[in-house]
């Protein structure tokens, strides 16, 4: 039984919680624990840009709570990972350290954070995800949306090629489910600037919704929540925008994982889906 | 003893100097004239005018000048300072150690030359030439190293062969050079004079050739060799006229054997055999850059992304007729990722590239993709008529290479109109720098310098940070064309004709001393040298003479004295100083190279400053100790004044940024301990900067 | 034959040294048996009158701790001196001024005013200082006067040898007393130990890389140092290359880095200035303002390069004051 | 035109103080930044090497008051690339703090540091949300994190907003 401690942070609780209960259940099929993290709060990513320092400081608060269980993070969501990798870098230079203790915060033991789908890959591996595939998906051609904070920066990470990223391409396939390779792999869903101009953020949302159409795709799968409010909840306001009809399913990753070990649909939360994944339930045989 | 004192033609009236029974005061009317014998191990005081002058006058002496002439008389100070500079420079000459003669016997007079392109053909060709036997080395089984890899050179477009054969034959004229093919120098052992190299020679497979080509004919191997296909028994046209074979891709089949006029083993072997030198050139070029690194480029990844060469090399030989071309300059250069520097010769590469498949294919569309173009000197020229002959320049980074609907397209943004730019092509070449082949250095021991095995900041330090019986010669160092290879051959060949002139070399440069009673190898020191010439060899601390120059930068980072430079060891520095400086003076401890000329000049144009400022000249400001600056202040120093040369204008390198490391500690120590935090003062100051200097002992002196 | 008179002393010290005496464990009563002890103030119960009565140079060796500091100690160390053959300086304080030298970076009035009335224990409302004389009416009260500066024993009376270490460990106490009783002395004036610094010693410094060049100066606390690693090469300043080795890597394998209790070797004159240079000259940066930040960070350069040694220093302490 | 009179020369090395702005100078305007920025390719008005390049020229209220430089999405696409090795989205930010602390915060930040302040997190959690996760077998969670608002206060970023 491998223990983590489960980072939620703002929106995966109260609006994703279909990312949540399927993440927790293939978690629990895998024999990952997660351990809950009493009292974290925002990871900090909100306010890098009004100052930097306080949305590290607030970052580092989070990595403390695990820190005192000395359990390693997992996050769910891509930024929340790479804000709270930032703040564990910066632990380690005296500075900011300083700064933080004054605060009355401590870190004890030296722990890591990591998204949990690098979990799935690194510390898990493909060969176990295999052997607990029961129900290949193999009717399936989906495209992978990996999201900017998922191996960038690369010097937080250190993890998979952030030129030609290949980890979550793998870990698709795993279910059968075909990747299909296509344009711009890495383009940002828009979600940042979301709250500085909307129209701006549903064009970059958009620009990957055509190729998934044009790829002819069963689904987009996300792997952050911020994603999936700029593919998922902005993709109606995509359409009318430039009127054209999508109603492409975006199904976060656990979620794509669970139905291939043969997880009930209600287990992996697929009724909260926005965009109603029926087409892709009829192909793999699970229609309501 | 000795104290020679110079009256300098009657300028200097000093009169009733006396420093006791142990000094012998000497009174030269003229110094310079009379000239009067010094033994060489005799450490002497010469008061008199300025070092400056009076070193190249009195060379390689146990000596310290005491210049009366340019700090007091023309300066206008009392004649009775002389008397307390003459007095320290004598304390300071009881502690120093004298400078021991280093002599290098030139035992060998044959050179090993290492590499086998144009820079390497052309050194041994000099030397023999001029009766010097040269053992030249070559990894590959042929001669003409990157050159003959190419189509032609730039900016004529030439084919190489034009330079490389005439260069060739001219060599094999001389009968006085071996040659080594398929081999490498394993190991290299001894110091200048006398170098023991072990080769070692991998099997050529050809033993006998009559040329024939039936080899060829029946390879069942084909390889694709930087864009050109050929056999895996093969024939380069440079020299030796012998087939070879390629043992990395050969699988033995025997078929060439079978047909061969000459003889073939198919065995590969690995010989070792050991030559002598008494010097040695490396000349051993450089090797591509692996554009593969810049995954964004999709080299390997996406087909009809390619090297310059293998663009080259297929155009030039008609496999590859392309109809639209991107050529990205600058592919991993000048990128903190990759490589950091400037190649220098590949904007002209591309430019080449950009001609030969012009020249083929003239209704090819060529782009070319520069952050900047850099046609310095007369390949502006190349450049312009590029432009004419419709190449389309575009100024920016490319992003990335994708692949859409089939074509290759570069996306990138055009810096002139400062829009987004995509260019959709079939062929894209990646301009990618270069890497010195630093194989050889690393056996030699040299240190290197990010990439390079030589400093290149500093001008002198270029040739000073090699042994003395190492010499470089074309692209070993930093990638060079044809042209520079060329000459800078000749003059590796010129210095090693002058070094083999003699039979031995004498050097009475100061060098680092090990005292091994006190040295703990604690390695504070070693990563200090600018020259790498400290090391631990066989559990103890040791000063390579053929690499130390002599700035005392160790002896001043050893905790505990360990390390000392002749004549100018820190406990000297401290007797000097203590005997020197009284209650109110001002020290100026200046760096021989650059502030102590300042003083020279202040005199000279009359920036005066007051008599209690003292002068001490010091071979670097990172040979100042911060005992020296505690010991001028306990005497009652108003001010220490340590100046040195600008921020990597250090004739040592690094030594300033030593000074200002201490310097800045010891600010913060003094202030804890009662001082004003400008009581010790680190400034640069250059050779000709004597109002800078003026105005800072005045500061100080308020 | 009559065994060999012997005093013990301390004057500014912590007591420390005394107790490396009783870490001699059952080799005390080997010395006790050779040996007379005439003065030993915290062990048994002589008077200083006893001692002036003594006639000079009878008693065979002083072994004197502490750094100097008032009158009192200045006059039983001048006394010593007079009756005694040999006078050692034992442990750091004796040898280099040691912990209390650090009070040279104050002078006596600023230190009366911390010590009697700024601590927030102290209740002194009425501001009363120590005084050297005190009328009562039992009459006069004296106090010996305390100095502005504390001074090494050298700097008091005319030292022979040196016993150092903050303690001086028991095998070097054993070994220096043993070659006192068998007469087998190096030349005078020598510290009683190895001639090198503790890197010879040291385990560690096998780990240390050759170019030994940092970017960033870190102290102990701020750090969990590796218990295989080089302090240096991890950035951590240790004093070690500049110290005088014998001690047995005390610190070192408790995992502190060396502050420099044995003091410089022979060839230095100045211990911190003489590290202050060697740390500054292995900074690996070349550019001005990342050294002035990097030099900004070594916090209480007197402190870390002076920790036992600045009544020894050149400057021996602040000025003006 | 750019004018130069309007220039603060201050300007880049205040930037390069900030957190994250280390490495501004290095940038040599190859515009790899630019061609690789998601934003720009969709909107022209945002050019991070624009910004980089009117801060090196010390165009301070230029840079400050342009609403464009909000517009970095922060995916480090540019940073990636950039052949100086500058990180290029935190250069960026440290623009975005700088302009903050000038007056410059846009509402949307405002509005989200006072949700933080308040709650600790983005989204308010109502009873209804905790019956939710209730019902779907989820672990209940903390309604309110007082713990940030006292790390706002430490660090002085609610006055520097005007909260």
């Amino acid at each position: 039984m491998k223990k983590y401690a489960l980072f939620l942070g703002c929106t995966v609780p109260v609006r994703a919680q279909h990312y949540e209960m399927s993440a927790r259940a293939v978690a629990k099929e895998l024999a990952i624990e997660f351990v809950e993290m009493a009292g974290a709060s925002c990871c900090g990513f909100p306010l890098k840009a009004v100052d930097a320092e306080t949305s590290l400081l607030i970052a580092a608060r989070n990595i403390a709570i695990a820190s005192k269980q000395n359990l390693d993070v997992i996050s769910l969501c891509n930024s929340c990972t790479a804000m709270l990798s930032d703040a564990q870098l910066q632990l380690k230079n005296n500075e900011f350290y300083r700064e933080f203790k004054k605060l009355g915060f401590s870190y004890p033991n030296e722990i890591t954070v990591k998204h949990f789908v690098r979990v799935l890959y690194e510390d898990i591996g493909i060969d176990k995800l295999k052997s607990a595939v029961k129900k290949r998906l193999d009717t399936l051609h989906v495209i992978a949306h990996y999201g900017c904070h998922y191996m960038r920066p690369s010097y937080l990470y250190g993890f998979d090629d952030p030129e030609i990223p290949h980890t979550f391409d793998e870990l698709v396939n795993v279910t059968g489910a075909q990747s299909v390779e296509y344009m711009d792999k890495k383009m940002c869903c828009g979600g940042s600037v979301l709250g500085i101009d909307e129209a701006l953020a549903v064009t970059m949302a958009n620009h990957k919704l055509s190729i998934a159409k044009n790829n002819g795709v069963d689904a987009l799968i996300s792997i952050c929540p911020f994603c999936t409010v700029m593919y998922e909840d902005n993709q109606r306001k995509a359409e009318e925008k430039f009127e054209i009809q999508y109603n492409i399913p975006v199904l976060y990753y656990p979620q794509l994982l669970g139905l291939s070990f043969g997880f009930d649909m209600n287990a992996v939360g697929l009724r909260f889906n926005r965009v109603r994944p029926n087409a892709l339930l009829e192909k793999i045989g699970l229609s309501d | 003893m000795r104290v020679l004192v110079c009256t300098c033609k009657d300028k200097i009236k000093l009169t009733n100097l006396d420093l006791g029974p142990d000094v012998k005061i000497e009174q030269y009317f003229d110094l310079c004239k009379e000239k009067p014998a010094i033994d060489s191990d005799e450490k002497v005081v010469i008061a008199g005018c300025s070092p400056n002058l009076l070193e190249t006058l009195f060379p390689n002496l146990n000596c310290e000048f005491v210049n009366l002439y340019e700090h007091i008389v023309l300066i206008g100070h009392p004649i009775e300072k002389a008397r307390d500079l003459i007095a320290a420079a004598v304390e300071k000459m009881k502690v120093v150690t004298p400078i021991k003669a280093k002599i290098f016997t030139i035992e060998k007079k044959s050179v090993v030359v290492i590499g086998g392109g144009v820079a390497a053909i052309e050194v041994a060709s000099q030397l023999a030439q001029n009766g010097v036997g040269v053992d030249l080395v070559e990894r590959s089984p042929f001669l003409g190293g990157t050159v003959a890899q190419l189509d032609r050179l730039y900016p004529e477009g030439t084919p190489y062969s034009h330079t490389l054969m005439p260069q060739i034959a001219k060599m094999l004229e001389s009968k006085n050079i071996n040659y080594y093919f398929n081999t490498e120098a394993k190991d290299i052992k001894g110091r200048i004079g006398n170098y023991d190299i072990t080769l070692q020679t991998c099997s050529r497979g050809v033993i006998d050739c009559t040329h024939c080509g039936k080899c060829v004919d029946v390879c069942p191997v084909e390889v694709d060799d930087a864009g050109k296909m050929r056999k895996a028994i093969y024939y380069v046209p440079t020299y030796p006229d012998i087939y070879a074979i390629d043992f990395n891709a050969c699988t033995k089949c025997g078929e060439c054997v079978k047909v061969c006029e000459g003889k073939i083993e198919l065995e590969d072997k690995i010989a070792e055999q050991n030559i002598d030198a008494g010097a040695i050139v490396i000349a051993s070029g450089l090797n591509w850059y692996d554009v593969d690194k810049v995954t964004e480029y999709g080299y390997c990844r996406l087909p009809g992304v390619m090297k310059t060469l293998e663009f080259e090399r297929a155009v030039a030989s008609g496999v590859l007729k392309p109809k639209k071309v991107v050529i990205i300059y600058c592919a991993g250069s000048r990128d903190a990722n990759h490589l950091p520097y400037c190649s220098k010769i590949c904007c002209f590469l591309g430019l080449k590239e950009a001609k030969l498949v012009l020249d083929r294919y003239p209704e090819t569309q060529v782009y070319v993709v520069a952050m900047d173009m850099r046609s310095f000197g007369t390949f502006e020229y190349f450049y312009n008529k590029l432009r004419e002959k419709g190449v389309t320049f575009v100024k920016g980074k490319p992003s990335e290479v994708i692949k859409r609907n089939d074509s290759l397209v570069v996306r990138t943004e055009d810096l002139y109109t400062n829009e987004l730019l995509e260019i959709e092509a079939d062929t894209v070449v990646l301009s990618a720098g270069f890497v010195p082949d630093t194989a050889t250095f690393d056996k030699l021991g040299i240190k290197l310098n990010g990439d390079f095995p030589v400093l290149f900041e500093n001008a002198d330090l270029g040739n000073t940070a090699l042994p003395r019986g190492i010499f470089t010669a074309g692209a070993a160092t930093f990638p060079a064309g044809v042209a520079d290879s060329l000459v800078d051959a000749r003059k590796a060949a010129f210095s090693v004709l002058n070094l083999f002139r003699q039979d031995k070399i004498e050097t009475k440069q100061p060098n680092a001393v090990i005292n091994e009673d006190l040295c703990s190898i604690c390695r504070m020191c070693i990563g200090t040298c600018p020259y790498g010439a400290l090391s631990i060899v066989e559990e103890k601390l040791k000063v390579n003479e053929e690499l130390c120059m002599g700035c005392g930068i160790c002896s001043i980072t050893c905790p505990v004295y360990a390390s000392q430079l002749e004549l100018f060891n820190p406990q000297g520095l401290s007797h000097q100083i203590r005997t020197l400086i009284k209650k109110g003076d001002v020290l100026a401890l200046l760096c021989r190279w650059s502030a102590y000329n300042a003083t020279d000049k202040a005199a000279y144009d009359k920036y005066l400053y007051p008599e209690n400022v003292k002068i001490i000249r010091v071979p670097c400001s990172g040979a100042v100790d911060p005992s020296h600056v505690m010991d001028a202040v306990n005497n009652g120093a108003k001010g220490v004044l340590i100046g040195g040369c600008y921020p990597d204008a250090c004739h040592y390198a690094r030594g300033n940024f030593r000074a200002k490391a201490r310097e800045q500690i010891l600010k913060q120590n003094l202030d804890l301990l009662g001082f004003s935090r400008d009581i010790v003062r680190l400034e640069w100051i250059g050779k000709d900067e004597a109002n800078k200097f003026v105005e800072i002992v005045k500061e100080m002196n308020k | 034959m009559a065994k060999p008179l012997v005093a013990f002393y301390w004057c500014a010290s912590c007591g420390g040294c005394e107790e490396a005496v009783v870490d001699l464990a059952e080799d005390i009563l080997k010395v006790a048996d050779a040996v007379e002890f005439r003065l030993w103030p915290v062990a048994l119960d002589f008077k200083y009158a006893d001692v002036e009565a003594m006639p000079d140079k009878s008693i065979a060796v002083s072994f004197i701790n502490g750094a100097v500091r008032t009158e009192e100690q200045e006059h039983l160390a001048k006394l010593l001196r007079q009756k005694s053959q040999l006078v050692i300086a034992f442990g750091a304080c004796a040898h280099l001024g040691g912990i209390p030298g650090l009070a040279n970076v104050a002078n006596k009035n600023e230190i009366f005013e911390t010590a009697y009335k700024l601590t927030r224990s102290t209740a002194n409302p009425k501001g009363v200082y120590p005084q050297t004389v005190t009328e009562t009416e039992y009459g006069k009260l004296k106090l010996p006067e305390f100095f502005d500066t504390v001074k090494t024993l050298d700097q008091t009376v005319e030292v022979d040898y040196y016993l150092p270490g903050c303690a001086p460990p028991p095998d070097l106490i054993m070994q220096g007393v043993t070659a006192i009783l068998e007469g087998k002395l190096p030349p005078k004036g020598s510290v009683l130990t190895v001639e090198k610094a503790l890197c010879e010693t040291c385990e560690r410094n096998k780990s240390k890389p050759d170019k030994l060049m940092i970017k960033e100066v870190k102290r102990i606390s701020e750090v969990i140092a590796d218990p295989e690693k080089c302090f240096l090469a991890e950035g951590i300043i240790c004093l070690g290359p500049a110290t005088r080795g014998g001690c047995g890597e005390r610190c070192i394998n408790a995992n502190m880095p060396c502050r420099g209790c044995f003091g410089p070797t022979k060839e230095v004159k100045d211990m911190g200035a003489k590290f202050l240079s060697s740390l500054a000259s292995i900074i690996d940066v070349d550019d001005e303002k990342e050294i002035e930040k990097i030099a900004e960070s070594v916090l209480d350069p007197i402190g870390l390069f002076y920790m036992y040694s600045l009544p020894s220093s050149i400057l021996r302490r602040k000025q003006g004051v | 035109m750019i004018d130069l009179k309007n220039a603060d020369p201050h300007f880049k090395w205040e930037i390069i103080k900030m957190e994250g702005g280390e490495g501004l100078l290095k940038c040599f305007g190859c515009s790899d930044c630019a061609a690789s920025c998601p934003v720009r390719y969709f909107d022209e008005r945002y050019n991070p090497r624009k910004i980089i390049r009117l801060t090196l020229l010390g165009m301070k209220n230029r840079v400050l008051s342009s609403p464009f430089l909000w517009f970095c999405a922060h995916c480090h696409a540019c940073t990636e690339r950039c052949p100086q090795g500058i990180l290029v989205a935190e250069v960026i930010n440290a623009i975005k703090n700088y302009a903050v602390e000038n007056g410059y915060c846009p509402e949307g930040y405002k509005v989200q540091l006072d949700l933080l302040k308040r709650l600790g997190r983005l989204y308010e959690v109502e009873d209804f949300d905790l019956k939710k996760r209730q019902r779907l077998g989820l672990p209940p969670i903390d309604k309110t994190i007082p713990e940030v608002a006292r790390i706002l206060e430490h660090t002085g970023i609610l006055k520097k907003v005007g909260q």
